[in-house]
């Protein structure tokens, strides 16, 4: 009694008929495994009462049955001691019969899963048959709420005029109907050959600088590119730049053979 | 297969599709006629609508499809709304600047006047309804000509756009000073708010 | 707003949504009350079974959502050229019983009541959408906890968790019970046996 010793491979072992027991430590080891009770909510007063009555009554009692009983109250107070004094280490022996215990309830747990599986089998074949529907595309946010003053547009516009985008301080805002803003290559072909005609040459940075907008950057790109395979102008790499020089060959249908 | 058979899997196709499904593809799946699977479709149409359901049959070309009833259209909204939009960014007020003194303009119209790429600003302010596509430009392209919306005018707290502050001319140099001179006019006269437009 | 109004606007939400919607959403959109709502919807699930519609209602928790009657599913799959969704295997029903009885649980806790590696059948139960990570375990490793979905619940056919068949309780009677029973059969001298405790 001084020493008592647990053996808990024994007890584990012992678990194959599940309707009878041992003893009493397996009774109890079995009803901790079933979840019904947790070893930590075991009263140990309760037990220590009847084990101390116990003791003092063991003369008159079948020696057998008592020491049985003894040595479950025992071991019951020697876990909690444990579990109460440890603080955390050095509890292997009581971690191995918490571990024990655990796996007891999973294979328990198990047992039971099993026990439903047909059931949740016959209802997931008929919902699985039920499908969604993708939905409704919705717009991805509500209406605007936010008010806005109309000073405010007008500071927009004035963040436009003042940016120094080209476009808008050059040509301020002066067509303000709106007109054809495409901006063709035969078209800008022409316009190109026509500087030319006056000045005779220019940097293709130059060119494209003068653009206003996005098409016509395009527009100035490809129509070099038709000038130069038509022999109409000549590009010379200079500083990073190429210069555009004028042949002085127009070519008949050129601009027939231009895109537009 | 009798006609309710029928018109219980045609709902039921349709219901999980979502999208349009030709009529010829159901009655395969169905091993009827596509005559009877159209005339289905065609009482189901009815019985939807005689008795005020939620959902509508529509018929294209010889697809079929489900969709909400359009008199839910604001209850759907409300329901599925995730998100309130972000403020408008100065890049969407360039825009909408724009659109709302020059309308209707074309997107490079409105490309040109900033100076830079725009086509993803007007895309966004077309989606979130505050401009919106009112015909083609006759030129080369036919490229698309925008007008503000109504709830442009919401936003703004207008009723009409001849409310909106007169633009400044703009012409020669001191287009910018002009325009500044005009806010602070705008601001000198008071906070606006919604209650004082109004009395306006 | 009658009846008939809410249970249309209802099943035009419900469709546009496609996802589950909360009643209480649907109420708050519709200016009426949950209860309200709840009564039109199992009403409305009521008349789509009674007149062999091709849609049903659901209720999973406080949402609602409509699904396809499960008896054109077949009609359904070839009309979308979609794959008949894969009937869950016995692995697949046992990871997920053991997630919806003691949810949350961890990987690890699944595979040591299987007593199997069980890693690959979480990860593809979790991408069917019928198991969702709900946080980490405060435990070393910090290891993702698991629980079932309203998918799971629909597929279920059912509402709330506490709607799942009970788990049988394999001894059937109160342990603690039990337990002082022993100690009263032992302090009396008895024998120790199952047969003798029950039978008191």
């Amino acid at each position: 009694m001084q020493n008592p010793t647990f053996h808990l491979d024994s007890v584990v072992k012992s678990k194959g008929g599940l309707d009878d027991f041992d003893g009493p430590l397996n009774l109890i080891l079995m009803l901790l495994s079933k979840n019904k009770i947790e070893i930590r909510d075991i009263q140990i007063s309760l037990i220590l009462d009847q084990y101390l009555e116990f003791i003092r009554g063991m003369q008159e009692l079948d020696l057998e049955v008592a020491s049985e009983f003894v040595q479950m109250a025992s071991h019951l107070t020697y876990i909690k001691t444990r579990m109460l004094l440890s603080g955390g280490e050095d509890v292997s022996e009581l971690e191995q019969l918490m571990d024990s215990l655990e796996q007891l309830k999973c294979k328990d747990a198990y047992l039971k899963i099993k026990e439903v599986i047909p059931q949740f089998s016959k209802a997931t074949e008929k919902g699985l048959m039920m499908f969604s529907t993708p939905g409704e595309p919705q717009p991805k946010y509500g209406e605007y709420n936010i008010r806005h003053e109309p000073a405010e547009l007008f500071r927009a516009l004035a963040e436009v005029l003042t940016r120094g985008g080209r476009g808008a301080i050059e040509e301020p805002l002066a067509p303000f109907v709106p007109q054809r803003i495409v901006y063709g290559v035969r078209e800008k072909s022409r316009e190109i050959i026509d500087y030319l005609r006056g000045h005779g040459e220019v940097t293709a940075g130059e060119l494209y600088g003068a653009c206003h907008s996005r098409s016509e950057l395009v527009a100035a790109f490809v129509s070099l590119l038709e000038l130069c395979s038509g022999g109409t102008v000549t590009l010379t790499a200079i500083d990073g730049d190429y210069l555009v020089t004028f042949t002085g060959v127009v070519a008949d249908g050129l601009f027939e053979n231009i895109p537009e | 297969m009798d006609k309710q058979d029928i018109k219980s899997a045609i709902e039921a196709i349709l219901f999980a599709s979502g999208d349009p499904m030709p009529a010829a593809r159901i009655a395969l799946v169905l091993g009827v006629g596509q005559e009877a699977v159209l005339e289905c479709a065609a009482e189901l149409a009815g019985e939807y609508e005689s008795s005020r359901r939620g959902i509508r049959l529509v018929r294209i070309k010889d697809s079929l499809q489900l969709c909400s009833a359009p008199e839910h259209a604001l209850s759907i909204t409300r329901a599925l709304e995730r998100r309130r939009p972000p403020r408008l960014t100065q890049t969407a007020l360039e825009v909408l600047a724009i659109a709302a003194y020059f309308q209707p303009v074309t997107r490079a119209y409105i490309e040109r006047v900033r100076g830079v790429d725009s086509s993803y600003t007007v895309a966004l302010l077309t989606e979130r309804g505050m401009l919106e596509p009112c015909g083609k430009l006759d030129a080369p392209g036919r490229p698309t000509l925008y007008k503000t919306t109504e709830l442009f005018l919401r936003t703004m707290g207008i009723k009409d756009l001849d409310e909106l502050p007169p633009l400044p001319d703009l012409e020669g140099d001191d287009g910018a000073q002009k325009l500044q001179d005009a806010i602070a006019a705008l601001s000198s006269g008071g906070q606006m708010c919604i209650d004082e437009t109004e009395e306006k």
